[in-house]
């Protein structure tokens, strides 16, 4: 008697970096619950799938999944705007997904009863983003910048709409999906009037990488802010550590440090994978292991039996537990009733753990009952 | 009724002046046939009267017709068929469909009768079809109708590549050196053949050949060009004894006398 | 020889009944390999494909493993192209593999409806491509473009999207797909036409760049036409969409006995809806081949200059078969986005040109069959073969280092089954007679 | 809105001439390889892709090593020209010329063989740096004899050394295949080849060895403009190829495909055409229509000249005589 | 020794049979003519010979050398020079560029300067078309480029497969004057035509191939007079 849980987030390609933390975290979280399913009478096996961080791709796997009766959990997926699809896919035959790194509102905004997500939404993280800009860099005219996903482009817009709101200008608002000649865009930035001083990039650190090492080499100077799509080493290695320090992100899944009980689970995922575990491990541990939490109480409800998808579902939306990263219970949407957001600046030193956390804010999802 | 009158045709290309103000008339009926040395602009003539360029200067007349700067396909539409220097069968199609190919404007059925194969589509095909054999018959090739075209040998292609143009019903006829490459026995075959088309189709027929046997025995009347211009025409006869043809063309020697 | 093919028909269908599972699958593609090319009576090779049909089914119905569609792939493909086989039997057996083995199969794994609509959607296309590149000889890098607009046109009625740009009640009712099927015709028809224009006055090459060009330009629109004005949704694509309500089809199938579920009420749906098309499709398909339009097509492939100078305009011509074939692709992206209920510009990128392309060229241009077979290949090679080896290579072997993870490589896999193809097989895997002249005309 | 486009006018153009020469480099093995087989070589983005790589693995290993900035380079030059001519020439040997041996006339065949052969090679080389360094993103190491930067034209041009290089490595190659398609006895046999393979066998020409050079020297341009690639954009990945390579292809047919002065000019053409509406686009339609229409732009004006001359800006009309 | 040697050659297109058993020889200083009805096989042999198919079965000797399993390329480089069927010119290189490409395995410049004038002096048309495009000359003066062509390759000896075809009546005197006067010279030829009367009048032995197979042999003055010669390729006098 097999119960699947399958992951979904980009496993190739370039945000391979962050679709792998994914899929570890809920593959560590899998392994501890193994045994106790065992004893329920499960065999417990988790399904990793590639979305490549392309909607299309992740629809595709998404039929599959939805093909395969003994899936009764998603954990995924890394980018919003492969997730919003495919949980409509998921939703046809009711389909639990708990995400851990969707940040787009429209994930949970469309009230499906099988999506949840355990991290913070875009519509805070943008004004936190805002606000840090305007109140304490003092800065009134920002480049933005997005990379067209609906992550990048949601979030641009919702830094925008708060900056606008304070005061600020958004001297120009693009789209983007170049990943490697960014010379007409830095043409823009330098001929841009009223001159910005600050660039905001709403996009995933693969692009926005080599997007400043090109910036810095053609002299232009002006500071740089992100949302969690820098908060990846690897954007230090793209830029070059002297372009990438004292770029500002904000990011909805802390750093380790952040998290006091996580400090135990990251060394199991040392000794387990050989990597550093990082801030989207942890949430996906989180998320991985409320599946399980609904999973299990869904089973007793059904005397012992396999669950159906439905009830699943129904079970994890009334799952309350502490999770590595605090409380996760979901309002009506499906929401995390409190999220955390972070500022961080990146430090000097091209050490990601160095980072320095300017400050942290709890608050409630927006436009929940 | 004139069957084709040109008037100053001219075409270069580049500096060479390919075909040189020439003008000519064919007669309802006739078998025309050009001659000249090699690179006189014989074959660039027929691109002229079938479309394939257009000329830079003069007009052609089709049966009291102006087709001057027609493209191919009208030309075609307007009762002219040809064959080719180097032969140009659909290779890879069947004898008939070649034929069928040939029928192609005498076949209506518009195309949502073809999408669905209406009756009426069904009716037309099939009358195209007999049509085809009958012609297929004719030619004397009814016997090889499914084959490719690119593996018959080399004196049936020219067969087909005729039939294929009468599959036109062409008013005119237009043949660029039907007997190269063929024995001179088979030479003899093909000259029965152009007169039969001429006696029972009543087509009428310009013909361009090196061959002097066979141009001096067909034609009722020849034209001469070399670098472009018409430079005589006139009757076999004519032509034959002409000095500057010999000259430039026939050569001492040969002066068609083996004819 | 006739006993043995016999006789691995028969174990094979004792193994599909005892032990079913991707081991007995291979053995029956075996079996079926086996009772195709060896030589039999027509009779023993009636019954040897009737057997294997049933073992298949069988195995299908057991244990869901997909091979076995591959296996009743396999056996349509031998009943439409071996000879000496009876029509009725090749009628039947074939009704019978599309309308009970694929549906007995598809409720004991819902996964092989999926497959089977998308081999479908794809069939379609690639016959649609064939008219185009098989018949006109027109290189064509842009298809997918074709069935972007056809999706799109549905996609963006049919969801809440409309209301963006415009007045009304969007999303429209399901049953408005019909309509748009119609309507997506004429789209795409006069988007052919708009791109065939300029693309056909040009040769060879030149056309294959060109398409290629307006095939991305078209995909460039879909992913940036979010702003100004938000036609298309951008990069994010546009869900849901409607499809068309079944309550007569559950009826329908309740009165015959078939009770339908959730998951697999649309799939079944869908499926037979794809079907009607690809029947449709070969039906044009023949039709045209075997008219005066088809032929033209032939003759301008093979000669430009002599079909014109047979009274075949050139222009017109090549743009019917650019607009016929766009027109096929334009009907299937409408099913494509219903079925799927999501559309992103990322399914129409040159690989998805490329991918149809291919499919055409794997089958044997040209070659009705042939082209089904090569949807059938790619599609379950893209969909399940390359996945389902991902996912036993993921579960199963989790030592491996995940930089060789195999499954991180299926386009190397994919590669090297094109270009081995080409190598060993360029004429394709059934070869249309008039391809096959023109392949083997070079000494 | 003139004054914003004016300002910047000198260094858009200067950056699209650097974009340019890196198209006009690979159109130049495009051009080369379709003048002799007719064939769309697919892969030929992969053997620029290959020559970048070989060019961050030089700068890798041995910057440390050689303190000169330039002979680094050069290194780098040399080693990627080669290792991507090399991939080229078995390329054409094991994938190819099998094609061609077979006498397939249709011309797809050859097309989706590239298309395969593209594909395995970016799975290769992704496979390969996956296993040696973990990377999926290779970055050009930085070296400070390359780096500096002049401003010209009292600071309206920004301008890097490297650009220059880029710029003069590639009209040396430009000038040398000229020389050698137009001068030499090579470059007629390529010529010959290309125009009737089998005939030229008739004139001792060994059609494979000459087939087997014209890959080598396409493919080393290749490579070495996926060096300077490499050197100028600085981060690459093993699908880098793919669009360069598709522009590329575009700048040749845009030249005049087979014809090596048209290449050159196509790519440039192409530089500046995407490089000018990819940065002046939000400007001049007011912000509604961005960067990311600077290719639609580029393939629409393709279109138009095509139109309006069939064969190509340099190409020459190749009539068939009936 | 034979300059050449055919032994039982067996040549095939896919799965058609285009020659049978085809032996025949040429000894050094002969014009040998192959004539036939069309299809038969003529060019097949040639091309058998130059190395442009492979025969499945049987030998080729040249100057006692098995020559039949050499690339083409290779074959010329022994002395075979080929004007092949439809002449070949390449269209796209100039008339010079064509004839240099003919010596292309001779290194000498001045050698190949040397030959080249030698060409233009016995075709002075083409002198004056050196600098036109081979694919736009006409019919007559392709074939003399492709004739010099082959002469620039100073070949031992000449497979000549329908130099005649499609010429005006002078110069098919002219061609057959050349043929005649590079046989003086020393030059072997092997000679396919269809205008078998001429072919007879300037070789000293002939075959006669039918459906791939030798039916007749014999010095040409016996062939000519031959009456089935006469009656099914020489036609009604
Ligand atoms: N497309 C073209 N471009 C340039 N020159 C051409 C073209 N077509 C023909 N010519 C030139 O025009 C002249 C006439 O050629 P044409 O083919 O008409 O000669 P012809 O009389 O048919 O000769 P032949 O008897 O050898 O076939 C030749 O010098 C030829 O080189
Ligand atoms: N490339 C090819 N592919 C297939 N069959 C061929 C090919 N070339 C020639 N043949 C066939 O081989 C046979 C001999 O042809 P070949 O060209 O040698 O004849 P030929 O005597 O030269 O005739 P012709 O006088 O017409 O030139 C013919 O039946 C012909 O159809
Ligand atoms: C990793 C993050 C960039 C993911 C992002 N928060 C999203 O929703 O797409
Ligand atoms: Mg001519
Ligand atoms: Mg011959």
């Amino acid at each position: 008697n097999v119960i699947k849980i399958a992951t979904q987030s980009p496993l190739s390609g370039p945000q391979a970096a962050l679709g792998e933390q994914i899929k570890l975290g809920a593959e560590l979280a899998i392994e501890e619950a193994k045994a106790k399913f065992k004893a329920l009478g499960f065999d417990l096996v988790l399904v990793p799938y590639d979305d490549q961080a392309n909607p299309d791709v992740g629809v595709a796997n998404a039929n599959r999944i939805i093909n395969d009766p003994d899936i009764l959990g998603v954990v995924g997926h890394l980018n919003s705007g492969v997730a919003i699809p495919s949980s409509e896919v998921y939703a046809r035959v009711n389909l639990v997904m708990v995400s851990p790194a969707n940040t787009n509102p429209r994930v949970t905004d469309r009230r499906l009863p099988n999506v949840n997500r355990i991290c913070g939404r875009d519509d805070v993280q943008g004004p936190v983003g805002a606000e840090y800009a305007f109140n304490n860099l003092k800065v009134k005219n920002v480049f933005v910048i997005h990379d067209k996903t609906a992550y990048g482009q949601g979030l641009a817009e919702e830094f925008k709409k708060r900056l606008e709101a304070l005061g600020g200008k958004a001297v120009a608002f693009v789209g983007t999906e170049e990943t490697s000649n960014f010379v007409p865009i830095i043409n823009q930035i330098r001929g841009a009037r009223p001159v910005p001083e600050l660039i905001y990039f709403g996009g995933i650190y693969s692009q926005i990488g080599p997007f400043v090492k090109q910036l810095r080499e053609r002299g232009v100077k002006t500071r740089l802010m992100g949302g969690d799509g820098l908060d990846a080493s690897e954007f230090v290695r793209l830029a070059g550590k002297e372009n990438a320090a004292g770029t500002f992100y904000t990011t909805v899944a802390g750093p380790v440090s952040a998290f006091p009980k996580a400090r135990a689970v990251a060394q199991r995922f040392k000794q387990k994978f050989g990597k550093d575990m990082e801030g989207f491990g942890i949430y996906a541990y989180d998320a991985a292991n409320v599946i399980l939490a609904g999973l299990e109480a869904a089973i007793k409800a059904a005397g012992g039996k396999k669950p159906t998808r439905e009830q699943v579902a129904q079970a994890v939306r009334q799952v309350k537990m502490e999770g590595l990263t605090g409380t996760i219970e979901f309002d009506d949407k499906g929401d995390n009733k409190k999220a955390k957001y972070f500022v961080m600046q990146v430090a000097s030193t091209g050490n990601w753990a160095d980072n320095k956390l300017i400050r942290v804010i709890e608050m409630a999802a927006p436009g929940a009952k | 009724m004139k069957a084709l009158e040109v008037t100053h045709a001219t075409k270069r290309f580049g500096g060479l002046v390919a075909v040189n103000d020439v003008s000519l008339t064919v007669n309802q009926g006739e078998i025309f046939s050009v001659i000249g040395p090699n690179g006189a602009g014989k074959t660039t003539f027929f691109n002229l009267l079938t479309g394939i360029y257009a000329p830079d200067e003069g007009r052609i007349l089709l049966f009291g017709k102006d087709i001057t700067g027609f493209p191919p396909d009208r030309v075609a539409k307007e009762g002219v068929g040809r064959t080719f220097q180097n032969i140009r069968l659909f290779g890879a199609m069947t004898v008939l469909e070649n034929l069928l190919v040939g029928m192609h404007i005498h076949i209506r059925v518009p195309y949502f009768h073809a999408v669905f194969r209406t009756p009426l589509a069904r009716r037309e095909e099939k009358r195209a079809e007999e049509e085809a054999k009958r012609l297929l018959e004719y030619v004397g090739l009814l016997h090889r109708k499914d084959e490719l075209a690119k593996n018959l040998p080399y004196g049936e292609q020219r067969k087909l590549e005729i039939a294929r143009a009468l599959a036109l019903r062409p008013r005119l006829l237009l043949l660029d050196e039907p007997a190269a490459g063929m024995n001179p026995k088979e030479t003899e075959e093909l000259q029965a053949f152009i007169q039969r088309l001429r006696e029972e189709l009543g087509i009428t027929i310009v013909l361009i050949e090196h061959d002097m046997r066979l141009v001096m025995r067909i034609s009722d009347r020849i034209a001469v060009l070399e670098y472009g211009s018409k430079i005589a025409e006139g009757t076999p006869e004519e032509v034959r004894t002409n000095p500057r043809v010999i000259e430039a063309y026939l050569g001492k020697g040969a002066a068609g006398g083996g004819a | 020889m006739s006993a043995l093919s016999l006789l691995l028909s028969l174990a094979f269908l004792a193994l599909a009944f005892l032990a079913p599972g991707a081991l007995a699958n291979l053995f029956g593609l075996g079996a079926l390999a086996v009772a195709t090319f060896v030589r039999l009576s027509p009779q023993g090779r009636t019954l040897n494909l009737a057997l294997l049909t049933l073992a298949f089914t069988l195995g299908l119905m057991r244990s869901g493993n997909t091979l076995g569609l591959i296996g009743l792939v396999g056996i349509l493909v031998a009943l439409t192209t071996l000879p000496r086989i009876p029509t009725w039997v090749r009628a039947l057996l074939g009704l019978a593999i599309l309308l009970l083995s694929v549906p007995l199969a598809g409720f004991a794994n819902t996964f092989v409806f999926e497959l089977g609509i998308q081999i479908g959607i794809y069939a379609a296309m690639a016959l649609g491509l064939n008219v185009v590149v098989g018949m006109a000889g027109l290189l064509d890098l842009g298809y997918a473009a074709f069935f972007a607009v056809g999706a799109y046109t549905w996609a963006i009625f049919g969801s809440e999207q409309a209301k963006n740009f415009m007045q009304g009640n969007f999303p429209l009712p399901g049953e408005y797909m019909y309509l748009f099927m119609g309507i997506a015709i004429v789209t795409t028809a006069l988007t052919g036409l708009l791109i065939g224009l300029p693309a056909l006055r040009l040769r060879g090459d030149y056309l294959a760049i060109v398409t290629l060009g307006l095939g991305e330009v078209v995909r460039i629109l879909a992913n940036n036409l979010d702003h100004p004005i938000n036609f298309t949704n951008g990069p994010q694509g546009i869900t849901p969409v409607q499809r068309p309500p079944i309550d007569w089809f559950r009826e329908l199938m309740a009165a015959i006995g078939v009770r339908l579920d959730q998951t697999t009420d649309y799939q079944l749906f869908f499926y037979f809806l794809v079907l009607v098309m690809i029947g449709l499709v070969v039906l044009v398909n023949l039709n045209l081949a075997n008219s005066r339009f088809g032929r033209a097509w032939v003759a301008i492939r093979e000669d430009e200059i002599a079909a014109r100078s047979m009274g075949i305009p050139l222009l017109p011509t090549k743009l019917l078969a650019f607009m016929t074939g766009a027109a096929f692709s334009g009907v299937m992206g409408v099913i494509f986005a219903a079925q799927r209920t999501f559309v992103s510009p990322e399914s129409f990128t040159l690989l998805a040109s490329i991918t149809i392309l291919g499919m055409v060229i794997l089958g044997g241009m040209g070659s009705i069959p042939g082209a089904i077979l090569g949807a059938a290949a790619l599609t379950i090679l893209n969909l399940d073969i390359l996945k389902t080896f991902s996912e036993f290579v993921r579960t199963s072997l989790p030592q491996i280092p995940s930089q060789v993870d195999p499954a991180k490589y299926e386009r190397l896999v994919f590669g090297l089954i094109l270009v081995l193809m080409m190598i060993f097989r360029p004429e394709g895997l059934i070869p249309e007679k008039r391809h096959k002249a023109e392949m083997e005309e070079g000494a | 809105m003139l004054e914003q486009i004016l300002t910047l006018l000198p260094q858009v153009i200067f950056d699209g001439l650097i974009l340019g020469f890196v198209y006009a480099m690979v159109a130049l093995g495009y051009t080369m390889v379709y003048g002799v087989l007719e064939l769309i070589n697919f892969a030929h983005s992969e053997i620029f892709m290959i020559g970048a790589v070989v060019g961050v693995e030089v700068f890798r290993y041995l910057a440390p090593q050689v303190e000169n900035g330039l002979l680094l380079l050069l290194l780098a030059l040399v080693l990627g020209g080669a290792v991507a001519g090399i991939t080229a020439i078995l390329v054409e040997r094991f994938a190819y010329r099998p094609l061609r041996k077979r006498g397939t006339t249709n011309r797809l065949v050859p097309l989706i063989t590239a298309i395969g052969v593209s594909f395995i090679l970016q799975d290769l080389v992704r496979l390969i740096e996956g296993l040696w360094h973990n990377e999926f993103f290779l970055r050009m190491r930085t070296v400070e004899d390359l780096e500096g930067s002049v401003e010209l034209f009292g600071g309206a041009i920004f301008a890097q050394n490297k650009s220059f290089i880029l710029m003069g490595v590639s009209i040396l190659m430009l000038v040398g295949l000229t020389y050698l398609v137009n001068r030499t006895k090579l470059g007629v046999a390529i010529r010959a080849v290309a125009q009737d393979l089998s005939t030229a066998s008739l004139m001792g020409i060994d059609p494979d060895r000459i087939i087997s050079r014209t890959f080598l020297i396409g493919g080393s341009l290749g490579g070495v403009a996926g060096v300077l690639f490499a050197l100028q954009y600085t981060t690459i990945t093993p699908y880098v190829g793919f669009l360069p390579g598709l522009k590329a292809f575009t700048a040749a047919v845009l030249g005049g495909i087979g014809n090596i002065p048209g290449a050159m000019l196509g790519g440039l053409v192409l530089g500046q055409l995407e490089n000018f509406f990819g940065t002046y686009l939000p400007i001049l339609t007011n912000g509604n229509f961005g960067t990311e229409y600077k290719d639609v732009v580029a393939f629409l004006i393709l279109i138009l000249i095509l139109l309006l001359r069939p064969q190509g800006l340099l190409g020459q009309v190749v009539k068939e005589k009936v | 020794m034979s300059l050449l040697e055919l032994k039982n050659v067996h040549t095939y297109y896919g799965h058609i049979h285009a020659l049978k058993g085809i032996s025949l020889r040429v000894e050094e200083g002969e014009i040998v003519t192959l004539i036939g009805s069309n299809g038969a096989g003529k060019s097949t042999t040639l091309r058998t010979i130059s190395g442009l198919v492979k025969p499945r079965q049987g030998e080729v000797l040249f100057q006692g050398r098995p020559i039949h399993r050499l690339p083409a390329h290779q074959i010329v480089a022994l002395g075979v020079g080929h004007v092949p069927e439809g002449r070949r010119i390449f269209p796209r290189l100039t008339v010079e560029e064509n004839l240099e490409i003919g010596a292309y395995l001779e290194n000498d410049r001045k050698v190949v300067q040397q030959r080249k004038e030698e060409v233009f002096s016995l075709f002075p048309r083409l002198y004056e078309r050196r600098a036109q495009k081979g694919g736009t000359l006409s019919g007559g003066e392709q074939q003399m480029l492709a004739i010099g062509r082959a002469l620039m390759q100073n070949p031992k000896i000449l497979l000549m497969d329908e130099p005649s075809m499609g010429l005006a009546p002078v110069l098919v005197d002219f061609i057959f004057e050349i043929i005649q006067k590079l046989n003086r010279e020393g030059r072997t030829i092997l000679l396919v035509e269809q205008n078998a009367r001429l072919a007879l009048q300037i070789a000293h032995r002939g075959y006669v191939l039918a459906t791939g197979e030798i039916t007749l042999s014999g010095s040409a003055k016996e062939l000519a007079q031959n009456p089935e010669v006469q009656k099914a390729y020489l036609g009604e006098e």
